[in-house]
């Protein structure tokens, strides 16, 4: 008979307050093979995990179940606490009695009452756990960084920096990312390009560092330690090793008409062309869509001008193959789109722009080359309105529901800057609430309300229309309870920000999960910030969640780190909860290698010992524990249970089942 | 039988079948309401007038009387709030309390011309034939 | 018959003789004319008591198991219906391919003996038939019947005389001939009915059962070392039909863990003693599997993926409101 | 009769088995408890790594050993934190349920709901309508193996 011994957990009055620890106690020790039970006030505390490994010691406990918890909070913990205690770390099982009982119930009988019968059933599982050892697994020590923003960017040198080979990939032709199309950051006014540029020739000359531009993710497959990834190099049709970036090319270059995306559609670009003038590499693509010679066959005019030969229309995509330890998400964000916000004439009057939009018109590398003047007559505006939360804090399905969290702030610089360079220009800001919590925040927005007389209202922009030369804003002022029109001549729409559209694609062949906005989700909220769900890919910037610049590049050193202490063993202890086959009873019918996703059994011919103690030759299955990841498909593909998963047996679950019901 | 201004608000808002709380005051509906220019409580001042439970005062506004019932508001509010349900079922509750209404329907033709649109018209009369 | 059991005999003779397989599985005649039963020839004298005629339902596919397990090469006789049972052993991995001889050989129906003595005929001695004419020669005299008539409920729903897989095929292929059954039609009956009534059906059909094993042990799917009812580490073992509800689980479960290699050979439905309709049971997940996945004939070949260990990523979704659920 | 004990019990509470998967559907349950959004008591939750570790024989042995409804939740189609895992899932369980109604057993005592990690509130609403459903079901006899039952 096993010696089970039952830990409560108080968890303060988390559990204590819906959930008679006594009561609990008192029930599970009429249990027979209940050695030992007791209750804590914090079980995860030295105390409370001293509590527990004295008395494995003391009464010679073989089972433990400690009722607390989520295990997906403190599992770990506990079993570390017990193998420090001389028990297999595998025959301890929580009962999750906190967010599945105290937090989801409010009358105390019901909550003692489910706290007993989860506790019970994990008891009922435990005595069916067999202690498990941990394999171990190489680690493949490169990593792979997706998205090259400055979160990219930044993760991959730290990495780099600590000494391990790692590469970046981009889906542009060139590194850099939002940050490279931003005028100036808040809340300094550095030149964003200024402290940008640097980082990305450093990055590009680092010796570790291997970029893919012009590239996306294929296919991914393996674990922590051991992602295979295929990385399809699209054809720049230019030979980037030949190319010095002249750019004779994109002058020379008959087709001129294509809307150029780094500044946002503003202006026109050439069919070959690098994006910018700081790019990295700072070698042109041919985008084949518009270029002539491929369309029409006739041209060829860039291959003729180029002094160094490197046009080559030949070229084809390429499928690189790499093995890497851990994987870095960095795939950033874009503006949402604003069709369905008929109301402010975005995309009908050219005077109407998005804040992004804006930092290509005031940055002197933009299509006005700085200077701030209107779309539709390039007259300099001596009205500027911006509108916060166009799209953000929006429940009615037309924009985003959460706060895109850095418009407040460059709503402000924009209008700041403005004030400065134009001091007769007139600004006004619409803003619902100002939100400016961060080092020096507050200061800058008081700066602009103050030292720059932005005139700030509270209240929103109604409808929009165009008159004459200049646009009319219906407003609200709410704070003086009126209804307010004011004429313009360029509105700026700090619109809603969201996760670039890769990242679903991404998700699922990395089973990293998003949430309903399509962010990334972390691990933990609060305490595994950087680390998604799936071991070994780790979130790096906003497409985990809204971030500005200073708030990103922390999570890229965070998310380096996490890396870094992957990338540093030699090997990783695997997870022992695998699947494994009861030769004896396997007919070797082989479903389980049909429904196996990881491609880790396969049928064997071999001489068994059959149910009668006789030899005999015949095809079972065999698992290879090194690639099963435990998802247990094949124990259920199993007709005759012979396929059974570790920690999850058949025998443990229908305990578990037979307990509750 | 006077019922005291916390029922009463209640009431008015649970008729509306909206949900106040929701509001965080952005003033969009204002912005957006046609009628706006002609009211002395504003769409957003609606809702907060009716968070802090204030039906006496929104009952003597010409706020009720001025709503086209266009629903631009409702349309508009990135929360889901319809202020235009609110001020309709606050003039309800004058309308109820002291069977008075602001015009009869016999008065509207007078007040409709070629600029008025449909949508006025129609809410015209159906708000004032009861 | 007749013809075809003599090329059967020459054949086996010519297979032994020659040395080319070790074993040869047949029939041979039972303790009754009706009642032939499976056997393996391993020398050509035994041939002698080899037949084939309309009371040879069984599939010897099965038989082939332990053979293979020793690498014996065997000659086995397969009626088109048989082949497909053929195939899907193979596909378990049951039976090697390349130690097994496949004959085909043609049939024109077996004859459901119950039938017969449903009639009130006793004493049976022989059976003679030519065409559709059956005449039974008793104790007490001859009694005619017509073959389409007195057909195995499983000829009524011969799925064809192709085979599915055979080495070598013997004679002219025949056809089934009678009023044909569409083992689908019981199920759609059933479909039609109310909860309420499904479940009284139910109850009483499988209520008669008594947990004789006999569908287990015939059934080409129901392969495996060791069943999942007589392992102990599963949960589920327990021969003894304790209750009804126990009685409905072992059915359904052993229609579950067939659904997708069930050949529908109707074999389950023919030996049970207790005459449980276990064909409306496995018909009604090949129909769901036709339904739901496209349709899908297991046994038909030996490398197809089965059903429920594939997928689409455009799957139906189990919700309640599906159709063919009422 | 089995239909008599339909009635037997008033004050009916029924006992709802839920299957959950580690890397979503336990996620988010976890994440209805840290919502604090509440659902009946009587449900109670067993991890399982993937729902495709659920076993229709699992589903069977809790109807037979009393339980009113059987809940399976897992990640959504193409989520599956092992890439196909819910497929399978998906076939499987349609199966049963289809077969479950064939036997004349009461639609909606199985229910397959795809729950996110994200999506703790989806949790709790579809714990409260199965709750719901389960309840005017009424009790389980259908099922039931009364041998079995405390």
């Amino acid at each position: 008979m096993q010696k089970i011994g039952v830990f409560v957990c108080w968890c303060g009055s988390n559990i204590a307050a819906t959930v008679d620890v006594a009561k609990v106690i008192e029930s599970v020790k009429a249990i027979p093979d209940v050695a030992f039970a007791s209750d804590y006030r914090y079980m995860c505390s030295e105390g409370g995990q001293d509590l527990m490994q004295n008395a494995i010691r003391e009464h010679g406990l073989t089972r433990v179940v400690v009722c607390a918890c989520s295990p997906r909070m403190h599992e770990a913990t506990f079993r570390k606490a017990a193998e420090a205690a001389g028990l297999n770390p595998f025959l301890l099982e929580i009962a999750n009695i906190r967010e599945q009982c105290s937090w989801v119930h409010k009358d105390k009988e019901v909550g003692t009452e489910k706290a007993i019968a989860l506790a019970k059933a994990a008891i009922a599982k435990v005595r069916f756990n067999s202690p498990l050892q941990a394999g171990q697994s190489e680690v493949v020590k490169r990593a792979l960084v997706i998205g090259g923003g400055i979160a990219g960017i930044q993760t991959a040198l730290d990495i780099a920096e600590a000494g391990y080979k790692v590469d970046l990939v981009e889906k542009k032709p060139s590194i850099g990312g939002r940050m490279s199309q931003l005028d100036k950051t808040f809340p300094t006014l550095d030149c964003s390009a200024c402290i940008l540029t640097p980082k990305m020739v450093d990055v590009a000359a680092h010796p570790n560092v291997t970029i893919y531009t012009y590239s996306e993710i294929e296919k991914v497959s393996g674990y922590v330690g051991q992602f295979e990834v295929d990385i399809r190099k699209r054809a720049r049709s230019v030979k980037a090793d030949l190319c010095t970036g002249c750019g004779v090319c994109q002058d020379k270059c008959p087709s001129k008409k294509t809307p150029n995306e780094f500044n946002q559609g503003l202006d026109n670009r050439s069919a070959i062309y690098i994006t910018f003038a700081q790019a990295v590499p700072k070698v042109p693509v041919i985008d084949r869509e518009h270029c002539l010679k491929f369309q029409t066959g006739k041209c060829g005019i860039c291959e003729k001008v180029c002094p160094s030969k490197a046009i080559d229309y030949t070229q084809e995509d390429e499928i690189i193959t790499q093995k890497y330890g851990a994987i870095v998400l960095a795939t950033g964000f874009e503006t949402i789109d604003l069709t369905k916000f008929g109301e402010y004439q975005y995309g009908k009057s050219k005077d109407v722009i998005t804040s992004l939009e804006f930092e290509r018109l005031t940055n002197a590398a933009g299509p006005t080359e700085g200077h701030l003047q209107r779309m539709s007559d390039g007259k300099q505006p001596k009205h500027i309105v911006f509108v916060s939360c166009v799209g953000s804090r929006d429940v009615s399905g037309r924009g985003k529901e959460y706060c895109s969290k850095i418009c407040c702030m460059y709503t402000a610089k924009q209008a700041m800057l403005t004030r400065e360079k134009y001091p007769d220009t007139d600004v006004t800001v619409f803003y619902i609430d100002v939100r400016t919590p961060g080092k020096g925040f507050d200061e800058f927005y008081r700066r602009a309300v103050e030292e720059y007389n932005v005139h700030y209202i509270k209240g929103q922009v109604g409808k929009i229309l165009e008159q004459g030369d200049h646009l009319l804003v219906y407003a609200s002022d709410a704070l003086s309870n009126s209804h307010i029109s004011l004429e313009a001549d360029m509105v700026v729409l700090a619109t809603a920000i969201q996760p670039s559209q890769d990242a679903k694609k991404l998700a699922t062949m990395l089973t990293a999960s998003i949430d309903n906005n399509n962010f990334f989700t972390e691990a933990h909220a609060k305490l595994r910030p950087v680390e998604s769900p799936t071991a070994g890919v780790f979130l790096s910037g906003v497409c985990q969640g809204p971030k500005d610049v200073p708030e990103t590049v922390s999570q890229a050193g965070a998310a380096a780190v996490k890396v870094l202490g992957i990338l540093s063993k030699d090997t990783l202890a695997t997870n022992p909860c695998v699947a494994s086959c009861n030769e004896r009873i396997c007919s070797g019918c082989l479903a389980c290698e049909n429904v196996c996703p990881y491609g880790a059994i396969g049928g064997e011919e071999k001489t068994v010992i059959n149910l009668n103690g006789k030899r005999e030759q015949r095809v079972v299955s065999v698992v290879n524990e090194a690639l099963c990841q435990g998802c247990g498909a094949c124990t259920v593909a199993c007709p005759c249970g012979a396929m059974d998963l570790n920690g999850f047996s058949n025998k443990q679950i229908t305990a578990e089942v037979d307990a509750i019901c | 039988m006077q019922v005291n201004e916390k029922e009463q608000a209640a009431e008015i808002v649970r008729r509306s079948g909206t949900d106040i709380s929701k509001c965080m005051q952005c003033g969009k509906c204002t912005a957006a309401c046609p009628a706006g220019y002609k009211m002395d409580i504003q769409p957003h001042r609606v809702v907060w007038e009716l968070i802090n439970e204030h039906v006496d005062v929104l009952q003597k506004a010409v706020t009720p009387w001025k709503c086209l019932s266009c629903f631009a508001c409702a349309e508009r509010c990135p929360r889901g709030v319809s202020p235009a349900a609110l001020i309709e079922s606050v003039r309800l509750s004058i309308i109820r309390q002291q069977g008075e209404n602001c015009i009869t329907v016999e008065e509207i033709p007078a007040y409709i011309d070629e600029k008025m649109p449909q949508q006025a018209i129609v809410a015209a009369f159906r708000k004032y034939n009861k | 018959m007749q013809k075809i059991a003599e090329l059967i005999k020459k054949e086996a003779e010519s297979l032994l003789k020659e040395n080319k397989v070790t074993a040869v599985w047949a029939w041979q005649p039972g303790e009754f004319y009706y009642d032939n039963s499976p056997v393996c020839f391993t020398a050509p004298e035994q041939l002698d008591k080899l037949v084939y005629n309309e009371f040879c339902p069984s599939n010897l596919g099965k038989y082939l198991m332990a053979g293979s397990k020793k690498n014996e090469t065997m000659a086995v006789f397969a009626k088109p219906c048989d082949t497909y049972g053929i195939n899907q052993l193979i596909k378990d991995h049951r039976i090697k391919r390349e130690l097994i001889t496949v004959i085909g050989i043609p049939c024109s129906g077996m004859i459901d003996i119950k039938k017969i003595k449903n009639q009130g005929v006793k004493g049976i001695i022989s059976v003679s038939v030519s065409g559709d004419d059956v005449i039974v020669t008793t104790a007490y005299g001859d009694k005619n019947f017509k073959k389409s008539e007195v057909l195995l409920a499983k000829c009524m729903s011969c799925k064809g005389s192709d085979y599915m897989i055979a080495d070598k095929e013997l004679g002219e292929k025949m056809e089934v001939k009678c009023q044909k059954l569409n083992p689908e039609d019981g199920v759609k009956k059933l479909e039609a009915m109310t909860s309420q009534e499904r479940f009284a059906f139910w109850q009483q059909e499988l209520s008669k059962c008594i947990r004789c094993n006999a569908c287990r042990d015939i059934c080409p799917a129901c392969s495996c070392e060791q069943c999942i009812f007589d392992n102990q580490e599963a949960a589920v073992a327990g021969k003894a039909s304790a209750n009804t509800a126990e009685e409905q689980m072992f059915h359904i479960i052993r229609a579950y863990h067939v659904a997708g290699r069930c050949v529908g050979c109707g074999e389950c439905a023919r030996v049970c003693p207790q005459g449980i309709q276990l064909g409306l049971l496995n018909t009604k997940f090949a129909k769901d599997i036709n339904e739901f996945y496209g349709k899908y004939q297991p046994g038909a070949d030996d490398d197809s993926k089965a059903p429920l260990v594939d997928y689409k990523f455009d799957d139906v979704e189990p919700t309640i409101s599906a159709k063919g659920v009422r | 009769m089995l239909e008599s004990e339909a009635c037997e019990n008033t004050n009916y509470n029924p006992l709802i088995v839920a299957f959950c998967c580690n890397w979503c559907s336990y996620a988010g349950a976890d994440g209805a408890g840290t919502a604090r959004k509440s659902y009946p008591a009587n449900i109670k939750i067993i991890k399982v790594p993937c729902s495709c570790r659920v076993n229709p024989l699992f589903v069977l042995r809790a109807f037979l050993r009393g339980a009113d409804g059987v809940i399976l939740c897992g990640c959504h189609p193409g989520d599956c934190h092992y890439t196909s895992g819910n497929y399978y899932t998906r076939r499987r369980m349609k199966l049963l349920m289809s077969t479950l109604s064939y036997l004349g057993i009461e639609d909606g005592r199985m229910r397959v709901e795809w729950v996110s990690a994200a999506e703790g509130n989806k949790f709790s609403e579809t714990m409260n309508s199965f709750a719901e459903t389960i309840k005017s079901l009424g009790e389980n006899v259908k099922l039931r193996d009364l041998r079995c039952k405390k």
